[in-house]
């Protein structure tokens, strides 16, 4: 029998990594129906599964981000996966803030592929050692950074203005601002009196500063139409998940030698978070053996290191040797583990892994706006505060 | 305009061979059947339907919980849905106005024993047939400051020239006007011509006797008969502002912030990427009130007109 | 009303003359230049690209992007390029456009010359119908499809894509065939003739011009369909605009744009051909009733 | 009870009655002519015979059979349209055998057909034609073909000439009168042109807003209208219709009327006519223009020319006849002179009457007085 | 030199000549008809006086002024079209006062004008509807209002009656001719009606296939036609064409020619005419049908009736006369009786013959023998 997977994961890496999965399952007499649905971080493949469900249709498996697996789970459409989680002992290898999503009332219903940090600062290494910056430790220094690079005729942040780029910065800042603790209440808990602080008012000015060091050309930029510019030494930072070293490597540059790659400062400690998986959607009472082997084979060890080798992120499970990882990719990984054993694992709001789609959307009006001055800082307080009470 | 010809009717039916007759009697309507009942289920229904979710509590599918009016109340308090109204009216009304326009003066233009007519004509008319999947990266990129026309232009000398409309938010709703008017402008012409081609050469005849100069002849006598044309391009147009969805997520997304917003987007990201399909009913169920609001009164007319 | 196919007799000088030309070769330039942005693009290696010189020439020409594209692109998990959505496309594209067209045809037949009581109001229905916006209908029409079994087939596809171009083809076909002379219909009902063979003999043959403006139109708006085409085909049947979005719009790794524009301007090929081709009997098609309303 | 009989027939659009009851009987071979001006109801009635129209009430019978409720196909007649109505995309033999096709009359038949109908009208040479490189009097020629072809019991045409030039016209006219001569098909004919009812009918039917005004021989319309609105339709130039009022003179009727510059002419009545009793009412008096004519030319036998001294206000020369206007009891009417005789516009010049045919209508109802 | 000079102009559309070489000349306050069968070359010549098409070569002038390249708004021409051309979009007011307005003429006067010419022309009750609203009669007036408004030099007037019925023709064609008679402006006037260019004209320039066939009086062109071309097209019915001998007998020149049945027919023409040197020749001989008639509607102050008995063949009764067909020289011959002449297809019947105006041509060249 066949698996027909739903996924946009269509680049020539992804589509690589795939493979691995296809031959695998194909080694088990397992064939593989393609479905790929490209574009904006798998939105139109959330609108192509709910077409695909209602119609009673559905794929066997779909690639799923955060809180979509919550809310399909809810709707009672997604396979349980207890038993295979349990002969491969998922409750162990996998952190718990991994879990909240792949799990939804006690059953495991997906298998997490893998997880990308995306509190990352790239930086053209050529660039600071003419401007003699080191590594920034700090908010100020980060903007002392900037202002340098910004003197020198570069320009200071690459960036490009969607607003799930935007919503990437602001992770990071609230994190910079608050901390774990106003990480929390804000983007997680969505407690209105965090989201009405004075702090989130210093969030939104940061967010202003940065504004300030990006080029007046952003807006609708791709990510890696921003990341080039880092590489061909015409901007010194740029801020985004662990996806663009991929570019870096691509264009031939060496981790360490041509580019840096740092948590952003002040959140060091923290490492937020958006996971891939792949949830099961149910085709009968139980889950069927197609199912059960490609939620298997998504979770070998094998997978896992070979996946995210290429795709640039770090495997799901905490327990691999990530020897075969490249050295931004090992330092990761072990962020990743420290982090997930000390509780600084944090869903990243950007990426649909803090809260559900609506209140992401509507954060990501807020701060679009603002980034874009339509708001200042205090009209963005309120804004963001009424925003998360109407998407709720 | 036309007059509707005599209709042929069916003679009644005889009570002999009576099944035969009714047939024969019921035949066009029996035609016409399936594509009445596919209308109404598929598109009225559905209006029913999505009606009827607009006041139900439904997120990420249709549920049927009732909740009154707060999906509404929702609505009106999100700044987006503001932004995406007046945006429809700023973009529907400029795209509208500058398609006929442009539409009209280069069907003149066209209309002027024109030596490659043919080819040109293809050229006007080729955006038709192209989607904004296909062109929406070569607009995005010729609007692009940095890489598209002002770079261009700067490159050529003018330093100051600056072309950025794109990237400002009070200004990027018009660059969606300029690629929707590059899409359809040259259908637009290519109805005006037809238009123009069916007024009576006596008349234009009788205009230049009159001494009426081609100015005059224009503005007087051809244009205020292109009114059929005009009508059937409002259609289409109107059609097309609304339905306006590649146009905008290719071009801009919405952006910059949510500053080229329109209600199929919103209506879109509402139901499909947020997760809030009670209020993307609700969304649609206003945009389909204003549409009855301005197509029912014209499609009344239209048909009226003709008895 | 005394129709006329060619130019108009207005006179214009010669001084004049210069100045329509001129401004009808610039606006061949406005039409042209996202056209030429794609090509030049096409045809260069992508250093050329991200060295950022998107409006020059090539200096180096190239065909590769447009191979790749067509057979070697990665679009999903398989680097097929776009060659076997191609076919898909087709086999939804035509059978949906000649269908939607004839049932148009068949409807304006019967508002136009087998008028009833209630015709006008069931038009202004089929009228109304187009202007709902698909995003609306995604849901329920899934559903729908899911209750007869048509989900994820090209029937289903063709079906969703009939049910909204017949608005349209029948507004088309109406318009035109209320000035067919009802003379004919007369003409062809004395000599015996029933229902369908006055449509097929008397009105078909003559609908040429206006066939043309409905199969361009419904051609258009089909092939260049995403949303349908993305929601309601299986892994077996997406047509080739799902296939050009997954290749233009892949998430992470190198945009290769030369290659996007090669798929780009190839999967638009089909309807430009369409409008090259048929674009001469376009205004005639107008022309004989679209327009006169 | 006659070949073709419409008894009571009515038509009403919703509200609108558009064709009040109508009884109209023909014989077998006759060539009924239905005559009126635009929107009166002759093609609405003429469609009903043909069945394209429903009969709101009341009948029309075929050689005897009620045809209400029989498909136009089915009634065994053939119509010739204004339009030709050929059918555009078939050559001109493919539009004469359609109908034959339509009733399944085999291939070889329906060639034999075809040539022998191509024939009769001398049309052998069209045949591989589509109609829109024939000439307006070839078209007429293939929709006559197109009805002949069928043999039917009735032959229906809605103005077949009125699409073409004046010359054509005449002479198309001539051929559809030999057809009929020859053929003795019953005819149903619709126009609008008076000419084209009197040169080709058996029987006319003069129609005015949805009513027959007058059913006769082309005879009777022309010499008896009805009332005045028949005097006046039919005949061309159409008949003088002015005010006179009738005395007695010497115990013989006559009509007095006002001229220009205020003379008044006396015109007897021929003998026998019994105007006596009408004396002193005003009536409105009918005049054709050949009955007014120049001394020479007026009618060598009959009894009551009188000539009177009238002001010319124009001339028309037409080539065979001058059409001279004057004025009478304060109207313009016309008399046909020979074409050689000089006579200018301004000048007063004898008129002579020919008071033989004059009719006489009451002003008010407008009918006949006899 | 005349008011309105045409000299040898023509035109050609690339290669094709459709106007060959063209003389008029015509005074101030005549009224010249161009008339001719369709594609002749009518509207073409008439668009070069207009100024709506360029002359290919030779010259036109008004009032001495060489026209060639003068707009056509500024030959102070008006123009009246086939199709009325009138504004759809303007009312009757605005459409006829449009030329004054673009030629700035102020309001006050504009007004003025219009309520003149509208009262002039029985419209004012018509000024404020949209020409879509108005009857056929009623759309040629307002046509008529536009060109009047100008005080045009010359009116040009293309087929402006062909799209009226029958009966609205002749009363327009009076209209027509009351109104030249009245404000004597010079007038040419396209038709393809004989019958209209015989009854308006003062000068008659018959066309065909882009040359001028003959230019001449009504009264010449109906009486001495130039050729068998114009003997044909002019007067309706046409003159009846049909083949003869001369013979002399007693010294007069006789014209004999074959009956049905293969009697011979003797006619003799008047005397003087000269025939008599032909003797022997091969004719075609022409002769209107109003020659030819019942014994006792012939002329009576012609000298050469000649009665022939001759097989009748179609009657066409038309109310004022009765139409006889007859053949001779193996050609159908039409002759107009009166109307209440007892004849029967079939019989046999006395034909007066009236060979006064009887004319003479050359069966090869066509060309009238005189
Ligand atoms: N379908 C219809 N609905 C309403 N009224 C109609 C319809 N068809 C015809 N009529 C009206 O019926 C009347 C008679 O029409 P009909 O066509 O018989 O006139 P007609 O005598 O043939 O005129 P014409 O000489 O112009 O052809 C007209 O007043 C017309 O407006
Ligand atoms: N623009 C043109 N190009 C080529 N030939 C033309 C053009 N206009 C007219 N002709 C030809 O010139 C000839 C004369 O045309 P014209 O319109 O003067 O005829 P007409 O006498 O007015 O005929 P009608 O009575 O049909 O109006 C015709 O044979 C026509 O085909
Ligand atoms: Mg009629
Ligand atoms: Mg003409």
């Amino acid at each position: 029998a066949d698996v027909e997977v739903l996924h946009w994961w269509t680049s020539g890496g992804e589509a690589a990594a795939l493979n691995v999965l296809k031959d695998d399952l194909s080694g088990q007499d397992i064939g593989w129906q393609d479905m790929p649905v490209a574009g904006g971080g798998g939105t139109q493949a959330m609108t192509v599964l709910r077409a695909r469900v209602t119609s009673g249709n559905p794929p066997t498996a779909v690639q799923m981000l955060g809180f979509d697996i919550t809310d399909w789970a809810k709707q009672d459409a997604l396979a349980n996966l207890n038993e295979i989680a349990e002969e491969g002992n998922w409750n162990e290898v996998i952190p718990a803030a991994l879990q909240k999503f792949a799990t939804y009332d006690g059953q495991w219903v997906s298998a997490p592929v893998n997880v990308h940090s995306t509190n990352w600062v790239w930086a053209n290494k050529a660039i600071m050692d003419e401007l003699g910056l080191s590594e920034p430790q700090t908010w100020d220094e980060f903007t002392a950074a900037l202002q340098a690079a910004e003197d020198a005729g570069y320009t200071a942040l690459a960036h490009g203005g969607q607003a799930w780029q935007e919503a990437t910065f602001f992770d990071a800042v609230v994190l910079s601002v608050g901390g774990p603790e106003f990480y929390q209440a804000s983007m997680i808990d969505l407690d209105p009196e965090a989201l009405g602080s004075d702090q989130m008012k210093e969030v939104f000015d940061r967010m202003g500063t940065l504004r300030g060091y990006v080029d007046d050309n952003f807006s609708g930029r791709d990510w890696n139409l921003a990341t080039a510019m880092v590489i061909n030494k015409e901007a010194a930072f740029q801020l985004m998940g662990d996806w663009a070293k991929g570019e870096f490597l691509n264009a031939g540059k060496v981790p360490g030698e041509d580019f840096l790659c740092f948590r952003f400062p002040g959140s060091q400690d923290q490492v937020t978070f958006n996971s891939d998986q792949f949830a099961m959607f149910a085709q009968g009472d139980s889950v069927s053996d197609e199912q059960a082997a490609l939620a298997k084979a998504i979770m070998s060890p094998g997978f896992q290191i070979a996946f995210n080798k290429v795709k640039g992120s770090v495997p799901a499970r905490t327990d691999l040797d990530a020897g075969e990882l490249d050295a931004c990719g090992q330092k990761a990984y072990e962020d990743f583990k420290a982090a997930a054993s000390s509780g600084n694992l944090y869903g990243s709001m950007g990426h649909g892994h803090a809260n559900p789609a609506s209140v992401k959307n509507a954060m990501y009006d807020v701060i679009t706006a603002h980034f874009n001055g339509e708001y200042d800082s205090e009209t963005a307080v309120e804004e963001l505060v009424l925003a998360v009470e109407l998407s709720q | 305009m036309t007059q509707i010809a005599p209709d042929v009717r069916e003679v009644s039916a005889r009570p002999q061979n009576a099944g035969r007759d009714w047939l024969r009697e019921a035949l066009p309507k029996i035609v016409l059947s399936p594509s009445l009942a596919m209308v109404l289920i598929f598109v009225y229904g559905f209006i029913i339907f999505t009606f009827y979710l607009s006041f139900t509590d439904s997120r990420i599918l249709p549920s049927y919980g009732w909740e009154g009016w707060s999906n509404y109340s929702k609505l009106f308090r999100i700044r987006a849905w503001d932004t995406a109204v007046s945006n429809l009216l700023i973009f529907g009304s400029l795209y509208i106005v500058i398609c006929c326009a442009l539409g009209l003066a280069l069907a003149i233009l066209l209309d002027q024993k024109i030596r490659a007519e043919g080819f040109i004509r293809t050229v006007y008319l080729y955006p038709m047939a192209l989607s904004f999947i296909v062109t929406g990266t070569a607009w995005k990129w010729f609007l692009d400051p940095g890489i598209g026309l002002q770079a261009v232009v700067r490159s050529w000398g003018w330093e100051s020239f600056t072309f950025d409309w794109i990237k400002d938010g009070d200004m990027a709703i018009y660059t969606i006007v300029i690629a929707a008017v590059w899409q359809t402008s040259g259908f637009v012409m290519a109805m005006f011509l037809a238009g123009l081609r069916g007024i009576d050469n006596e008349v234009l005849k009788a205009a230049q006797i009159d001494g009426a100069s081609n100015w005059a002849l224009y503005r007087r006598i051809v244009i205020p008969q292109l009114r059929p044309a005009f009508m059937s391009a409002f259609v289409v147009l109107a059609h097309m502002a609304i339905k306006s969805y590649d146009l905008v997520i290719a071009l801009t997304g919405g952006g910059p912030g949510t500053a080229t917003e329109l209600p199929a987007t919103f209506m879109y990201s509402y139901t499909f990427t947020r997760n809030q399909m009670g209020i993307g009913a609700a969304s649609a169920t206003i945009m389909l009130m204003a549409i009855a609001a301005i197509m029912v009164p014209y499609i009344y007319s239209e048909l009226r007109e003709k008895k | 009303m005394s129709s006329n196919a060619t130019a108009t007799v207005v006179r214009t000088g010669a001084g004049s003359r210069f100045v329509i030309y001129t401004l009808l070769i610039l606006f061949c330039l406005y039409y042209l230049l996202p056209l030429y942005v794609m090509v030049v693009n096409s045809l260069k290696p992508l250093s050329e690209i991200q060295a950022g010189g998107m409006m020059s020439l090539p200096e180096e020409w190239t065909v590769a992007p447009w191979a790749s594209a067509w057979s070697t692109a990665q679009i999903g998990v398989e680097a097929t390029g776009l060659k076997p959505f191609f076919w898909n496309s087709i086999v939804m594209v035509v059978p949906a456009v000649a269908i939607s067209t004839v049932l148009g045809a068949l409807n304006g037949y019967v508002l136009t010359k087998w008028r009833f009581r209630g015709d006008t109001i069931i038009f202004g229905l089929l009228l109304f119908g187009c202007f709902i916006p698909f995003q609306m209908v995604l849901i329920p029409m899934a559903r729908m499809l899911g209750i007869v079994g048509l989900a994820g087939t090209v029937p289903g596809l063709i079906f969703v894509h009939l049910v909204y171009g017949i608005g349209f083809s029948t507004l088309y076909f109406r318009n035109y065939y209320q000035q067919f002379p009802t003379e004919l219909v007369r003409a062809a009902m004395i000599d015996g003739a029933g229902f369908f063979t006055i449509f097929r003999r008397i009105m078909l043959p003559s609908s040429g011009p206006i066939a043309v403006v409905c199969v361009i139109w419904q051609f258009t708006n089909i092939w260049n369909d995403f949303l349908f085409g993305a929601s309601f085909s299986d892994f077996d049947s997406q047509p080739m605009t799902v296939a050009l979005n997954n290749l233009v719009q892949s998430s992470t790794g190198v945009k290769e744009y030369n290659v996007h524009f090669a798929g780009a301007i190839m999967a638009a090929l089909p309807t430009l051909l369409v409008y090259i081709v048929a674009g001469r009997y376009f205004v005639r098609g107008l022309m004989a009733g679209s327009v006169k309303g | 009870m006659g070949f073709l009989d419409i008894k009571n027939a009515t038509k009403s659009y919703g509200a609108v009655k558009v064709l009040h009851e109508t009884d109209i009987s023909i014989e077998e071979g006759e060539f009924l002519v239905l005559v009126g001006p635009s929107g009166c109801g002759k093609s609405t009635l003429l469609n009903m015979i043909a069945g394209l129209e429903n009969i709101t009430t009341g009948d029309i019978a075929i050689k005897g059979r009620s045809m209400n409720g029989v498909r136009p196909a089915d009634r065994n007649i053939a119509m010739v349209f204004q339009s030709y109505a050929l059918y555009p995309n078939m050559n001109v033999g493919q539009n004469i055998v359609f109908g034959l096709e339509m009733h399944g009359v085999p291939k070889p038949e329906r060639d034999k057909a075809m040539k022998e109908v191509a024939e009769l009208l001398q049309i052998e040479h069209l045949l591989d034609r589509k109609p829109g490189q024939l000439s307006g009097g070839q078209r007429q020629r293939v929709a006559m073909g197109r009805a002949l072809v069928r043999d039917p019991d009735v032959f229906l045409f809605d103005e077949p000439l009125s699409n073409l030039d004046a010359k054509l016209r005449v002479d198309m006219r001539t051929e559809i009168k030999k057809l009929h001569q020859k053929l003795k098909t019953t005819i149903v004919y619709v126009t609008h042109d008076q000419i084209e009812a009197l040169t080709l009918s058996t029987r006319i039917a003069v129609m005015y807003g949805g009513h027959v005004q007058q059913l006769g021989t082309p005879k009777e319309i022309y010499d008896n209208p009805a009332n005045m609105f028949v005097a006046g339709f039919m005949g061309s130039p159409s008949m003088n219709l002015f005010p006179a009022t009738i005395a007695v003179e010497n115990g013989r009727a006559v009509a007095r009327t006002k001229l220009v510059g205020g003379a008044e002419a006396t015109l007897p009545f021929a003998e026998g006519r019994g105007f006596e009793r009408h004396e002193g009412r005003d009536i409105v008096l009918g005049l054709r223009p050949e009955a007014i004519t120049d001394r020479d030319g007026a009618d060598r036998n009959s009894q009551s020319v009188h000539v009177v001294e009238a002001h010319v206000e124009v001339t028309e020369p037409a080539g065979s006849d001058t059409f001279v206007v004057t004025q009478m009891g304060g109207k313009e009417v016309t008399g046909r002179f020979r074409a050689d005789v000089d006579v200018q516009a301004g000048q007063s010049f004898p008129f002579a009457i020919n008071m033989d045919k004059a009719v006489v209508f009451d002003p008010e109802t407008e009918a006949r007085i006899s």
